[in-house]
This record gives C-alpha cells, sequence and structure tokens, in this order.
C-alpha cells in the first residue's frame, strides 16, 4: 500500500467521520445535560432529507441547510417536552423519534420527487462543493507534508471544517465558561443546580436545541456535503454509532475527534475493499461493514477502559419524592 | 410538666431583631402533613437549635424556608420584612444559605467549582475562579474554614465536603446559615472543629439555624432551641435553661408510654450469636466497627440510636442483603455474611424473616397488589404452588385475605395495590408477612415509622406474641419509647458500635438518650 | 389492460426502472391505452405485489428485475390465464416471457470508447450488487477495452452483495474516488441508483463517465462519455403491444436486435470523435454479422481478460 | 393518593393516545395532498374488506404478536429490547439451518423442529446483550440495536456466500422441501371458505397459544413473578432474594426466543425460503404494539391485530394510491410517542379529571 493510497483511505476517512463528528459532539452537549439521546439517528435523517429536498426546490445548499437544522431542532423539541417537560423515558422518546423521521422522510420525499425516497441529486449551487485551500495545487508535489496539506486538508466541503472546529468550540464553551459549567453540573446533580438558585429545565432545553443544531448539520452535511441528495435510510446507523464513540470518548470533546475518525477508518476501508486479505484469511466485505457496530458492543461491555457517564443521566429531575 | 414557647422572654423590648420568623407554616406531600401550622422566631447573631425525632418535619420546614419546597400556607419574615421565597435563587438573595443533609455539590467538580456554581460573575468562568479562589483563602483564614479549592469533592472526606457547603453559603453573602443534621455524617472530631467554625460565624454576627437530635450539642453550642414532634412546634426555650433531660422529654414526648402488657421473658437457647461483625460501604467506609451482641430464644433485643449510627448496616447483612466480615451463628450454624453462597431467599429458607426499615423502597412492591406483596419473598413457598410449573394465586389471595383478617388491615382486599394502603397499613402487610413466615429470628426495623398510634399498639402485640412464641428478635427503631417498652434487653449503637447495654426496667430515658448522643454513658 | 411491475428503486431511477416506465408512457401515447402500474416497496413485498397486480385483473403483466424470477416461479401457476413478461431474468414457467438481453455486447462497445477516451491508460468499472448479470457487464467491457488499447488496465469494483447495492450513491462516489486515485479517467457505472453517485464524482472529478440502461447522457453533459443503452423500454413497448396473447419463452434481445448498443446525442457529441465512432461502429457490424463473438461471463462463469 | 380506575389506566389512556396519533396522520395524509377519509376506505377494504385482505392482516398480525409479546416480556423485567428486528431475523436463520439440513417427513415435525431453531436462535441472539446488561452494565438499549445491525451483516454474509443456491442470483436460499397448512386449509376443516392467495397460516393459532402460554408465564409462575418484582423495584427484588443476574437473563431469553419465533410465520410458512430482511421491521413494530397493549398479551393481541390491519391497509394505500407504506412507520412512530414517551401528557389530565370526579363523590 504505498503512500498515495493511504493518502486516499486518510482522506475519505475525514469525509466520513465528519457526520460522526457533529453527531457525536451533538450528543455530548445533550448528555452532559443528563439527557440521553438515542435519536440522533432519527434526527440526523430529517436533516437530512429536509436539507437535500430544500436545497433541490430552492436550488440553494444554504438554505437547505437551515431548513435541514430547523427539522433536526424541531425533532429535538419533541424529545425535550418528552424527557424535561413531560418526565418521560427518555429511550421511547428517542425510539419514536428515529420511527418518526425514517417514515415521514420517505413520505414526504416520495410525495414531492417520485423517486423512490429519494431526492433528486443535487447539483452546483445545490450542494457544498469542495474548498481548495490556499496553494493546495502548489503544494501538491511536495513530498509528504505537500501531499497530505493538498490531499488531506485540502479539498474538503466547507462543513468538514466547520466540524473540525466544533471540537475545540465544543471544549471551550465545556470548560471554559459559566454555560459549560452549569451544564454539566445539571448532567451530574440537578439538585446542586436548583439549590444554586439556576434553572434546571431551561439548562437542559438549552442542551437539547444544542443537540439538535449538531445534528442537523450532521444530516446536512451527510445529503449536501458527503452525497449530492438524499436517499432513504441514508444514516445506516450512524447515529447509533455517533453514541458509542460519545462513550468511547469519554463524553470529552477531543476524544470525540479520535473516536470518530477511528470509525471513519473502518467505513473508508470497508468502502475501498470488497474484502481484506491479512496474511492469508479474508475478511469478508460483510464483516468489515459490521465491524463499527462490533466495536461498540465492545467499547459499551467497557472492555476498552470503563466510561462513566453523566450521573444524572436519563432520569428526570424530579424534587419532590 | 409542660413547656410552652416563651416568646415574651424572647422578645427583647428594645428591637425584636429577628432575623427570621415563620408564621402558620403548612405543608403536605399528599396524605402525609410534614409541617402542620408551625411558627417560630429566630433572634439575630444567635445559634438556634431545632430537635425532633425522625420525620417530625424538620427538614421540610428549612427546605420551605430556603425556597427547595412551596409551602401550602403560611409567611416568612425576613429582618422583619415579608418576603417571598418562591425558589432558592429568592432565599440567596434573602441571604439564606443552606447545609442540606444530604449534600448538593456536583461529585467530579473542583471545590472552586462548586463555590461559583450559579454565583458566576460573568459569562467566563476565569475572572470567576480568580475571585473565588480568593474569598476563598480569606473565609479560610477568618473561619478556619480551610479545604484544597482544586481538590475535587469525590476525593473529599464528608467534613471537607461539608465545609464546601459552608463556603458556597458564604461566598453567596449568606447572613443566615442552615444546617440540616451537619454532624450526624461527622466523626467527633470534625464535629468540633465544625462548631468551631459555628462559634467564628456567630462573632461575625451570622445566624445560624442547626437541625440536630444529638443533645449534647444543642447544649454545647445553641442559644435558643425549639423542638418538633409530628409535624408540630411543640416548644422553643432558651438553651440556658434547658436541661438534657427536659429536652429529651420534649423530644421523645411526654405521652405515657404504651406499656405493652407483657410478662418477663424466658429466654431459651441462643438463636443469634454475633461476633465482632464489620460492614464497610461502598464508599469504603467502615458503618460497622466490630459488633458482638447475642439474642436468645423467647427474647427481643432493641437496639436504640440515632439514625445513620449502623443500625441499618447491621439489619441488612445479617438479612443477607448487605455483606460484611465477621462471624454470625443462627442456631449454632455460621450465616454466610459474604454473599457468595447467601441472599435473601437462602436467610428465609434458614428461618430468618426481615421487616425492612423502608417500607416504600424494600418492603413492598407498591405497584403490585396486597396479595403479591404477600407473597413477595415467599413465591416460592410450597403452600403458594398449585404444581411444579404454577403457583396457586387463589391460594395465596385467601391466605391474604386471612392475614389481612388477622392483622386488621384495612381496606381488607387483597386485590388492592399496596400504594393505596395508608403508611401503616403498608407496615402491617409487611409484619403480616414476615411475622407468620413464623420465623426463628425476625429482624425488624422501624417497625411503626409514619405509623399512628392505634396502628403503633397493634404492631407491638404482635411482636411480643412472637417473643412469646419462642421466637428470637432483633429490634431496630428510632424511636425511644418503642425501644423501652418492647424489648428485653436494650443496645444503643452510635457510630458503628455498641456504646452499651442494659435492661429497660433500670434503664432511663435520660441515660439512653446521653448514650444516644454519643456520651460513653451509664454502665450496661 | 397490461400491468407493470415496477422493482425497488423506483421508477425515476433514471436507469432500468426509468427505461420500463419510457416504454409504458410510449405505448400509451401511441395506442391511448392505459395500463396499472405498482412499484415495489421492499424485498419481502415481491409475491404480494406481482399477486396483488394479477388479482387485480393486469394482462400481460411486465416485472422488472432478475430478483423477481423466484418471485414468478411462486406467483405465475396460481394465474395460469394471466401472462407474465420477466425482464432480465429467466424462469421456465408456461406463461412467462423471459426477457434477457445481450449486456456483455453493449458493454463491448462502451469498453472500446472508455479504451480510446481515457488518457491515463486506466479505465475502471462500478458494478451494483455483484452477480453474475453484473459481471457479464463487467467482463464485455473489460474485452471491449483490451480489443481497443491491448495494454490498457482495468479496475473492477462491486458496490455490494445485496440489493442495497443498487441504491447506494455515497458509496458508489467513494468507490469511484478511490478508483480515480489509482489512475483512472473514464469509468462505467452499471449499478442502478448507485451509478448516479458514480456519475456524480467522474463529474465532479473531471473524469468521464459512462451511464446505462437508459441513455444518462443528458444527467452530467459533458462528462458522461456515453450510456451503454439496454432498450428496456423497447421491450415492455412490445409486451404491453401484443397484449394478453403475446407468446412466452426466452427472447434474447442483442445488438443485432437493437436490444442493446451505445447512445449518442447532443449532449456527448463533441466527446466522441470520428474515429472513435467509425472503429466502434465496424465491431457493432462484425458483432450482429457474427464474425466477432463476444465471451458471455454467464454461459461458463469465467472472464478471457480482466 | 388519588388514582384512576384500571380500565382508564389501561383502556382510556391508551385509547386517547392512539387517537391522537391518527389525527396526526390524519393530518400527514392531508398535507401530502391526499385524502384521509378516502385512505382509510382503501385501508379498510383492503385489509378487512376480503378474506383476502383479512389473510394478509392475520398474516401481519401473527408476526407482531410474536414481536410484541418479546418486547412485553422484557418490559416486565424492566429491560427494554430493541432488539427484535436481530432476533426475528436470526430465528429466520434457525428455521433455515433446522428445514434444510435434513429432509422432514412431515410438516408437524419440521414445525416442532423450526420452532425449536427459531427460538433458540433469536434467544441466542439476545443472550449476548443480556449479559452485557447483567455483568457488565452496558446499556441493553444501545447493544440491542447494534446487534441487530451485526444480525443483518451475518445474514447477509450467509446468504451471499454459503446459503445461496448455486447459479441463483438473488441472495436467498433454497426453497425449504416442507410448507405449512395456510389459513384456509385450517378454516376449510370447519367450512370457513377462505382466500388461498394470502401467506396468512396456522402459525397464527401457535402465536395464540404463545400469547396465552406468556400470559401463564407472566401472571401464573413463580419466574414470571420474580421477573414482574425485579422490574417493579430491584431494591425490594434484592431484599426479597431475586437475582437481577439471573432474572435479566431469563427475561431476555424469552424475549429474544419469543421474538425467534416470528420466523415460523414469515420465513417458513410465507417466503418458505430465507430471504433477505424478511422481518421488515416487525420487530420494531413489537415496540408499539407492547406499548399500545400495556405488556399484557391480550393487550399485545388486540394491538397485533390492529397494527396488521395497518400494514396491510397500508400496503393497499401504497398499491392504489401515491401514499407510501411508510405512513405506517409514521404512525407506529406517533403511538409509540405517545402512549409511551408523552404518556404523561395524556395521563396527567385525565388522572385530574377522575381525581376531582373522586373528590366530588365523595
Ligand atoms: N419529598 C417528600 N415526599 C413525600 N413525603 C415526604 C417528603 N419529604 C419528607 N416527607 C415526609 O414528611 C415527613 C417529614 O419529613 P422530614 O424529612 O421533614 O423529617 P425530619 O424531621 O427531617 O426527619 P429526619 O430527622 O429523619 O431528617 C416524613 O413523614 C417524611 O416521610
Ligand atoms: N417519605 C415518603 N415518601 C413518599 N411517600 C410517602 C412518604 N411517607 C408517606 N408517603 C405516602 O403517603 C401515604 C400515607 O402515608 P402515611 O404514613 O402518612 O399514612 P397515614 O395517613 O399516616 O396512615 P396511617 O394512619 O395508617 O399511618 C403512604 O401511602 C405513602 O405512599
Ligand atoms: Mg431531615
Ligand atoms: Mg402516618
Amino acid at each position: 500500500m504505498d503512500l498515495g493510497t493511504i493518502l486516499q483511505i486518510l482522506d475519505s476517512t475525514i469525509r466520513l467521520a465528519t457526520p460522526l463528528l457533529f453527531a457525536c459532539l451533538a450528543g455530548l452537549f445533550s448528555e452532559r445535560a443528563g439527557i440521553v439521546d438515542i435519536g440522533l439517528e432519527g434526527k440526523m435523517l430529517a436533516a437530512a432529507f429536509l436539507s437535500a429536498a430544500v436545497a433541490a426546490l430552492t436550488g440553494s445548499v444554504w438554505i437547505g441547510l437551515f431548513a435541514g437544522i430547523g427539522a433536526s431542532v424541531a425533532l429535538s423539541l419533541v424529545h425535550g417536552l418528552a424527557s424535561i417537560t413531560f418526565r418521560g423515558n427518555q429511550l421511547i422518546s428517542g425510539v419514536a423519534i428515529n420511527f418518526l423521521a425514517s417514515g415521514l422522510t420517505v413520505l414526504i420525499a416520495q410525495n414531492l420527487f417520485q423517486q423512490g425516497g429519494r431526492t433528486p441529486s443535487l447539483t452546483g449551487d445545490a450542494r457544498f462543493s469542495p474548498i481548495r485551500l490556499p496553494f493546495a495545487a502548489e503544494l501538491r508535489d511536495v513530498p509528504v507534508i505537500g501531499q497530505l496539506y493538498s490531499v488531506l486538508l485540502s479539498g474538503h466541503s466547507l462543513l468538514v471544517y466547520v466540524a473540525l472546529i466544533c471540537v475545540p468550540l465544543s471544549w471551550w464553551v465545556l470548560f471554559r465558561t459559566r454555560f459549560g459549567l452549569r451544564l454539566r453540573a445539571v448532567g451530574e446533580n440537578p439538585a446542586a443546580v436548583d439549590t444554586s438558585g439556576v434553572s434546571v429545565v431551561a439548562l437542559r432545553y438549552a442542551a437539547v436545541v444544542i443537540c439538535g443544531v449538531l445534528t442537523g448539520l450532521a444530516g446536512a452535511y451527510l445529503a449536501t456535503g458527503l452525497s449530492a441528495g438524499f436517499v432513504k435510510e441514508m444514516t445506516a446507523g450512524r447515529g447509533f454509532i455517533a453514541l458509542a464513540a460519545l462513550i468511547f470518548a469519554k463524553w470529552r470533546p477531543v476524544q470525540a475527534l479520535w473516536a470518530t475518525l477511528l470509525f471513519g477508518l473502518l467505513e473508508a476501508i470497508a468502502n475501498r475493499y470488497q474484502s481484506l486479505e491479512l496474511g492469508g484469511l479474508v475478511i469478508p466485505v460483510q464483516l468489515m461493514q459490521a465491524l463499527p457496530y462490533i466495536l461498540t458492543v465492545i467499547i459499551l461491555a467497557g472492555f476498552v477502559g470503563k466510561a462513566i457517564p453523566p450521573r444524572a443521566g436519563g432520569q428526570a429531575y424530579v424534587k419532590e419524592r | 410538666m409542660t413547656i410552652t414557647p416563651d416568646t415574651g422572654r424572647q422578645a427583647q423590648p428594645a428591637a425584636p431583631a429577628f432575623a427570621i420568623e415563620l408564621r402558620g407554616i403548612c405543608k403536605a406531600f399528599g396524605p402525609v402533613q410534614a409541617n402542620k401550622d408551625i411558627s417560630i422566631q429566630v433572634e439575630k447573631g444567635t445559634i438556634h437549635g431545632i430537635i425532633g425525632e425522625n420525620g417530625a418535619g424538620k427538614s421540610t420546614l428549612m427546605s420551605i424556608l430556603y425556597g427547595f419546597y412551596r409551602a401550602d400556607q403560611g409567611e416568612i419574615l425576613i429582618d422583619g420584612a415579608p418576603t417571598q421565597i418562591a425558589d432558592s435563587q429568592a432565599a440567596i438573595r434573602a441571604g439564606i444559605g443552606m447545609v442540606f443533609q444530604h449534600f448538593k455539590l456536583v461529585e467530579n467538580f473542583t471545590v472552586l467549582e462548586n463555590v461559583i456554581l450559579g454565583a458566576e460573575e460573568g459569562a467566563l468562568l476565569r475572572p470567576s475562579l480568580a475571585k473565588a479562589r480568593r474569598s476563598l483563602t480569606d473565609l479560610a483564614r477568618e473561619y478556619e474554614l480551610n479545604v484544597d479549592p482544586d481538590a475535587r469533592i469525590e476525593d473529599l472526606s464528608v467534613g471537607h465536603q461539608q465545609r464546601v457547603e459552608i463556603l458556597k453559603a458564604l461566598y453567596r453573602q449568606a447572613e443566615i446559615l442552615i444546617l440540616d443534621e451537619p454532624t450526624g455524617v461527622l466523626t467527633p472530631a470534625e464535629a468540633d472543629h465544625l462548631f468551631r467554625i459555628l462559634r467564628n460565624l456567630k462573632r461575625e454576627g451570622k445566624t445560624i439555624i442547626l437541625i440536630t437530635h444529638k443533645l449534647r450539642e444543642i447544649m454545647e453550642i445553641t442559644d435558643n432551641v425549639s423542638v418538633m414532634r409530628r409535624g408540630e412546634m411543640t416548644a422553643t426555650l432558651r438553651t440556658a435553661e434547658a436541661t438534657p433531660e427536659t429536652l429529651a422529654e420534649l423530644m421523645v414526648g411526654r405521652k405515657v408510654l404504651l406499656r405493652v402488657q407483657k410478662t418477663p421473658a424466658q429466654p431459651g437457647k441462643p438463636v443469634l450469636e454475633v461476633e465482632n461483625l464489620k460492614v464497610v460501604d461502598d464508599k469504603g467506609v467502615e458503618r460497622l466497627r466490630g459488633i458482638d451482641l447475642s439474642i436468645r430464644a423467647g427474647e427481643i433485643l432493641g437496639i436504640a440510636g440515632v439514625a445513620g449510627n449502623g443500625q441499618s448496616e447491621l439489619l441488612e447483612v445479617l438479612a443477607g442483603i448487605a455483606t460484611g466480615t465477621g462471624t454470625a451463628r443462627l442456631n449454632g450454624t455460621a450465616l454466610d455474611l459474604t454473599g457468595r453462597t447467601s441472599d435473601g431467599q437462602t436467610r428465609r429458607a434458614s428461618r430468618v424473616a426481615h421487616v425492612p426499615e423502608d417500607r416504600h423502597r424494600r418492603g413492598l412492591i407498591l405497584d403490585f397488589a396486597a396479595w403479591e406483596n404477600v407473597g413477595f419473598g415467599y413465591h416460592n413457598a410450597v403452600a403458594y404452588q398449585k404444581n411444579a410449573l404454577l403457583m396457586d394465586n387463589d391460594a395465596l389471595v385467601r391466605d391474604t385475605a386471612a392475614k389481612m383478617e388477622r392483622f386488621d388491615i384495612r381496606p381488607p382486599n387483597p386485590r388492592l395495590a399496596a400504594k393505596n394502603f395508608s403508611g401503616g397499613n403498608q407496615q402491617k402487610i409487611v409484619l403480616a408477612r414476615e411475622i407468620e413466615s413464623a420465623p426463628d429470628l425476625l429482624l425488624i426495623g422501624q417497625p411503626t415509622r409514619g405509623v399512628d398510634i392505634g396502628a403503633i399498639e397493634f404492631i407491638h402485640q404482635r411482636i411480643v406474641a412472637l417473643r412469646d412464641a419462642g421466637k428470637a428478635i432483633l429490634l431496630v427503631s428510632v424511636e425511644l419509647d418503642e425501644i423501652m417498652s418492647l424489648s428485653d434487653r436494650i443496645a444503643v449503637m452510635f457510630d458503628g458500635q455498641i456504646m452499651g447495654e442494659c435492661l429497660p426496667q433500670d434503664a432511663d430515658e435520660r441515660q439512653l438518650g446521653l448514650m444516644m448522643a454519643g456520651m460513653k454513658g451509664g454502665s450496661a | 389492460e397490461p400491468g407493470l411491475v415496477i422493482d425497488l428503486g423506483g421508477k425515476f431511477d433514471k436507469s432500468f426502472n426509468e427505461a420500463a416506465y419510457n416504454g409504458a408512457q410510449r405505448w400509451v401515447q401511441e395506442t391511448g391505452g392505459t395500463y396499472r402500474e405498482i412499484e415495489m416497496q421492499t424485498e419481502a413485498q415481491r409475491e404480494q405485489f406481482v399477486r396483488r397486480m394479477a388479482e387485480a385483473g393486469a394482462n400481460p403483466i411486465v416485472v422488472m428485475g432478475f430478483q423477481n424470477a423466484s418471485t414468478l416461479e411462486q406467483v405465475a401457476p396460481d394465474y395460469p390465464d394471466t401472462r407474465f413478461v420477466l425482464i432480465d431474468g429467466v424462469t421456465d414457467e408456461p406463461n412467462v416471457r423471459s426477457v434477457v438481453f445481450a449486456e456483455h455486447e453493449g458493454s463491448y462497445l462502451v469498453g472500446m470508447l472508455a479504451a480510446m477516451a481515457s488518457e491515463t491508460g486506466t479505465v475502471s468499472f462500478v458494478g451494483g450488487m455483484d452477480i453474475p448479470l453484473i459481471r457479464r457487464f463487467a467482463c464485455g467491457y473489460a474485452q471491449g477495452a483490451r480489443a481497443a488499447n491491448p495494454d490498457i488496465a482495468i479496475i473492477q469494483n462491486m458496490t455490494g452483495t445485496t440489493p442495497a447495492a443498487w441504491n447506494d450513491p455515497v458509496r458508489g462516489g467513494e468507490i469511484t474516488r478511490a478508483q480515480i486515485s489509482q489512475g483512472s479517467d473514464v469509468v462505467f457505472a452499471a449499478a442502478g441508483g448507485t451509478g448516479i453517485g458514480v456519475l456524480q464524482t467522474a463529474a465532479d472529478e473531471g473524469i468521464y463517465g459512462i451511464g446505462v440502461d437508459s441513455n444518462q447522457n443528458y444527467l452530467f453533459p459533458g462528462s458522461v462519455l456515453t450510456s451503454m443503452v439496454k432498450r428496456v423500454d423497447n421491450a415492455v413497448y412490445e409486451a404491453f403491444s401484443e397484449g394478453p396473447g403475446l407468446e412466452t419463452g426466452i427472447v434474447t434481445m442483442n445488438l443485432a436486435a437493437g436490444g442493446v448498443g451505445y447512445a449518442l446525442d447532443e449532449f456527448n457529441a463533441e466527446l466522441l470523435t470520428e474515429e472513435m465512432l467509425a472503429a466502434v461502429d465496424a465491431a457493432a457490424e462484425q458483432i450482429m454479422a457474427g464474425e466477432l463473438q463476444v465471451h458471455d461471463y454467464m454461459s461458463d462463469d469465467t472472464c478471457p481478460v480482466n | 393518593m388519588e388514582r384512576m380506575p384500571k380500565w382508564a389506566d389501561t383502556v382510556l389512556v391508551p385509547l386517547i393516545s392512539l387517537l391522537i396519533a391518527f389525527v396526526i396522520s390524519g393530518l400527514v395524509i392531508l398535507a401530502i395532498g391526499e385524502n384521509p377519509v378516502e385512505a382509510m376506505q382503501i385501508m379498510v377494504s383492503g385489509a378487512i374488506g376480503s378474506t383476502y385482505g383479512w389473510g394478509y392482516t392475520l398474516y401481519y398480525a401473527t408476526n407482531f404478536m410474536f414481536t410484541g409479546l418479546a418486547v412485553a416480556v422484557a418490559f416486565h423485567a424492566g429491560l427494554f429490547n430493541i432488539g427484535g428486528e436481530g432476533q426475528a431475523t436470526l430465528g429466520g436463520l434457525g428455521v433455515a439451518v433446522v428445514l434444510l439440513s435434513v429432509g422432514w417427513p412431515h410438516w408437524t415435525v419440521a414445525l416442532i423442529a423450526a420452532m425449536a431453531g427459531a427460538a433458540l436462535f433469536g434467544a441466542a441472539w439476545a443472550a449476548i446483550p443480556a449479559w452485557l446488561q447483567a455483568r457488565r452494565g452496558s446499556h441493553i438499549v444501545i447493544t440491542t440495536i447494534m446487534f441487530n445491525f451485526i444480525g443483518a451483516a451475518l445474514l447477509n454474509y450467509l446468504l451471499v456466500n454459503v446459503m445461496r443456491p448455486a447459479g441463483s442470483m438473488d441472495p436467498s436460499s433454497a426453497r425449504f422441501g416442507v410448507t405449512l397448512p395456510g389459513l384456509h386449509e385450517v378454516l376449510a376443516l370447519v367450512g370457513i371458505p377462505f382466500s388461498r392467495a394470502t401467506p396468512a397460516n396456522i402459525t397464527f393459532f401457535i402465536a395464540i397459544l404463545a400469547c396465552v402460554v406468556v400470559w401463564a408465564l407472566i401472571w401464573r409462575t413463580r419466574l414470571g413473578f420474580q421477573i414482574r418484582a425485579f422490574g417493579k423495584s430491584e431494591p425490594a427484588a434484592v431484599y426479597a432474594g431475586i437475582s437481577p443476574v439471573r432474572i435479566t437473563m431469563y427475561a431476555m431469553l424469552i424475549s429474544g426466543g419469543l421474538a425467534g419465533l416470528m420466523a415460523i410465520n414469515n420465513v417458513m410458512g410465507e417466503a418458505n425460503r430465507l430471504v433477505m430482511n424478511a422481518v421488515e421491521g416487525a420487530g420494531f413494530i413489537g415496540i408499539a404494539v407492547a406499548l399500545m397493549g400495556r405488556s399484557h398479551p391480550f393487550g399485545v393481541f388486540l394491538a397485533a391485530i390492529l397494527f396488521g390491519f395497518l400494514y396491510q391497509g397500508g400496503a393497499e394505500l401504497a398499491l392504489w394510491t401515491s401514499i407510501p407504506r411508510e405512513l405506517i412507520i409514521v404512525i407506529q412512530a406517533l403511538v409509540i410517542l405517545f402512549t409511551g414517551a408523552l404518556d404523561n401528557m395524556v395521563r396527567l389530565p385525565i388522572e385530574r379529571i377522575f381525581a376531582a370526579r373522586g373528590r366530588r363523590g365523595v
């Protein structure tokens, strides 16, 4: 395997990791505030669809992007209503949201475009086109560094860079601002937040909305950046993998980057090689494709270091017994 | 003699400088009247003690003052001015700080982070942290409140965690500080340190409300003391004019101890023998520090003591729920305390019955019907099986109906869900189940907590009847009169150890009260 | 009235199913007749949908897709009076006409064009689901490319092993990028909906793509070199025209029968030079005349070149 | 504490939730420019207007009974099993393995063997997440979801590389030798004419039997008693000496076995061979069915029939209108949302109403 191939694989790793990264950070904000969200998958799907659909109709990827974010935030608020206001079961709520999305997207897509639940493929301004970083072309021939720069870093769509920026940004918000402190506190011990005179409900809604925005970006990238249009069920479990990455990352932004890159790499390899040959034995493509899910289980089983989730995760805050 | 609130003496003719005045506070939790028409005045710059049995309503009252709960009725005056305390924010603004019975700290945050939480300077943390760090060092100097600002809460001892709570309050410029059973979780040394801190605070003119069960503490540092019983404020007086005896009386109540008519015990052979029993909880704290005791057939051993001194652990390890070290022999054969080959089922098989302290959490399944709760734990009993496969629910229901009859459980409806019975009747369901399993040893905790007098008497008779049937009974209760009236022998527990033993006839409340408060009281 | 059962992917897949839909539409315009049409929704639904169409009394019923061979084996016997037409697959039920195409011949031609258009000397192929039918495409394509340029390098990838592989543009795009990184500058997509992703990426990365089934030249004008067209539309049109009386058995639509070919229209006119066209048409003549035998992968599950 | 009568809790609340779900679905149909009333008519006539429709309705209902029971049993133990999809998939594998391994003399013997295989494989697929939950505290919700994906990949591999007959192009196993008697044959015995063109088969009765058995298990056996106790309160269960680990394992094994049994219906009964994605989301519908049916076998039975109706009606809609069958997934989602997550939103007001009437009554 020559350097070029490796670069190509890493290049596609970055592309494929981006939606996972957005979703993972989304889950991070939500779970840090004590709201478990297995509805990431559904929100991503809804955002992917609406962004693609609106982009296709208006011809502007930007309008599409905002539509996608809107869709995901709307679902987030449903989740908030169920799990914060009505103290319902957060898992069931997430499951419901996943189905709602997978049903509605196809329903509306079919109704709008009659293409078997697909949107027309996006062209021109209707999708995010690659951005060539300055001097990418010039440096292309400089060995290693030049190639790294021009092949790996350069030539991705805007959202990839946004995602990368979101990592330090999330870290800063969570660990360097008042909001972050309170957000983390409400996920650990809401009573402490309450008795210090801060509204638990407001904080949790804020977290849920942030989660919605980030998931929206994930979905929008999937449909308008990574590919050019929406295909039914195109999230293909990425929402759940993002959750696993979140656990793997122990609910920390920077680790989230590495975790999602790992999953991205697995997918990139599975995409490139039908079946992988490792010293004689052939790994069938199906195993390659299942690898992310298997890895997820291994992570959840705590075989790669036990991760302590936010203590108040998954429970509604009830003051009086 | 009865002692009535004597406000006349408190109200200085000069200036009625009341930091806090509560008028007619009422609070009910569902059917539970936690506070009934409570009025109290707290003088500025004093330490005001509040004592009362478990469940008397102390925490509820203070939670209302701090805006954590909303009162159903009544008004609150701060420095003479009527103040609406809708939420904790309002309380903080009014200069009230509270240290809860169960700390409200974020375990994996540092001390600094916990202190600034909710009281940050601006959108960014850095300045707030810097400021907090400075004022923390000041406070530490001023009040001997030294804690490492960068330590994580979970790494701190309980005593230090408590200081963080106090610091939190002071950092928010609290003028009035409420401490709910602060020493319940402290070692004597830590407690002494706490009192030094409190005195310093008082010297700085702060007002302090101190909730406790422990007479020694009241006598030691309070200026005034109020006594609560069953949700009501029964008396307020100057500590100087009170004695441990009078307070113990007020706390336990003047009502005649309902002496259950019981013949003297005819103790038989020893049924339970415990030696050097130790229990360490998951936090690594030693809850039982070497217990030795033995109970004979036809004898009731009463364990007196303030809640949280290891009684619960004692019951649970004997019942096979918790694990411990040491030896415990039942009728001569050793019980497995490690939990490896033992659990609730094996204990029941070896004829140990257990009435747990918390009926809501352990003793009952509130959503189950009465008959299911009667079968609960005994679901494997042969009598309840129709055949190898199926349970005989009808038999169970019939049996339940009979038990309800015998225990006068109302309403006598086996199919009613447990949660719809009143506390007293819920408790009777548990008792019916455990007592009628005809055990050799009955472990029974707080048999009459949250139960009305009528039911109390009945329950007591049942326990004595079981004793007279030649069974051994280990009774744990925070209600002194209950211990006094039921036990054949009394052991007092404090801080995971048995302070001493005595016989009810030659024990008096005062002496017991002192031992419960950790004073190596009179002989055993 | 005739019925059309469209396979997964939908009638606007710009490819196989859309071709059938267009054929049906042409029949409607020319005869003014009406027909029933349903789209498969899920794998396990195939039987129910074909049955439902038969229950509804449609005749003849055109069923798209090789996967429905086994479906018809189940359903056809229950409706002996109904004539079924299976596109792209073979069953020997008495009341079924099986229409198969000589994809290897058409692929041979576009293979030649690819080789001639390639500057890097490397061309590639993206298949949908890895099945003999698609390998037949690949093999024909490879033979044509070799014929036009004996030392051309050919990269072949399949998208997957399940029907999902027909509908995975993202993966198609990734595979194409991989092939480009290996030097390919002409890619032939025989992958249904996945092909859209392939052609898309080809257009993005500035190389040539080759469409399949329908004429897909118009999708990305200037970057779709040509399309290997399969006249599914004709097959459907004929079936509809012949009506309930159509005779059954296996019908092979090859180059000679105008069943397959390469697409030339205003969108790719200036991409194909005179000599390219000359060479291809010559080859086509030979094939039709039987002078040139393009090896059919499915005849022995092997391919002479690769 | 004022509570509302049992019937309100078990009947009224779910019905109102269902009503809300339907109203919203109606709005969705309106939104995509179709007529809800017509749609309803098509669904009704298509699903129960003919024995043909009934056949499919009951066929789907049979699937949902198994998956619904699976979810319900887990719910009773306080566990949320979203893995029904994967467990049913593996159940199908079990059926195929059993039926393809040897030639079976008669369908009865084959059926029993196939049931064993289905339940075994389904349970096995549930066992790992169960163990991880009980011993390592891994979140069973996510692990079961992951096992759905892994199961799909596994089946994919086996169908493509192992079970696909030589020369066949589509990834599916060979046909089984034996077929189950169709519902029409059974009904013919009692002289009821029934469409022969439907996949409904004798499994329908097995499903009803399963409902009865599960009912007995949950409400009449020691294990059921312990499962319910553990599900209601773990501390209490520990007090009574009920082992959380053991109960978690048992409950999930039973749950997985039930989900696996669904394969008798769709794999052995309908397709009569193992095809890809044969479960078609029935595993997930089980969640809605269990929530609707309040985890009671009889409720599950009714809810399964309801969803069978929706499923077949939806297929008909997809057939003759431009409303895709995904409409059902939307309805399913709304049912889960309102009967599950937003339960309090529906319940609290009703409770208040009853409380008020109660007070006035007293
Ligand atoms: N959140 C609640 N919900 C329902 N009942 C409650 C709640 N909090 C307290 N109670 C009940 O109100 C009564 C008073 O409780 P409270 O905690 O105020 O007593 P306390 O004097 O603080 O007892 P302790 O000395 O054990 O702390 C008890 O019967 C208790 O069971
Ligand atoms: N600490 C508590 N937390 C939650 N609920 C409680 C608490 N204490 C009591 N309750 C609820 O309040 C109901 C009544 O309890 P309580 O012990 O006050 O009954 P009661 O009215 O005193 O009846 P009885 O006269 O038989 O004791 C019980 O069913 C119980 O569910
Ligand atoms: Mg208290
Ligand atoms: Mg009471």
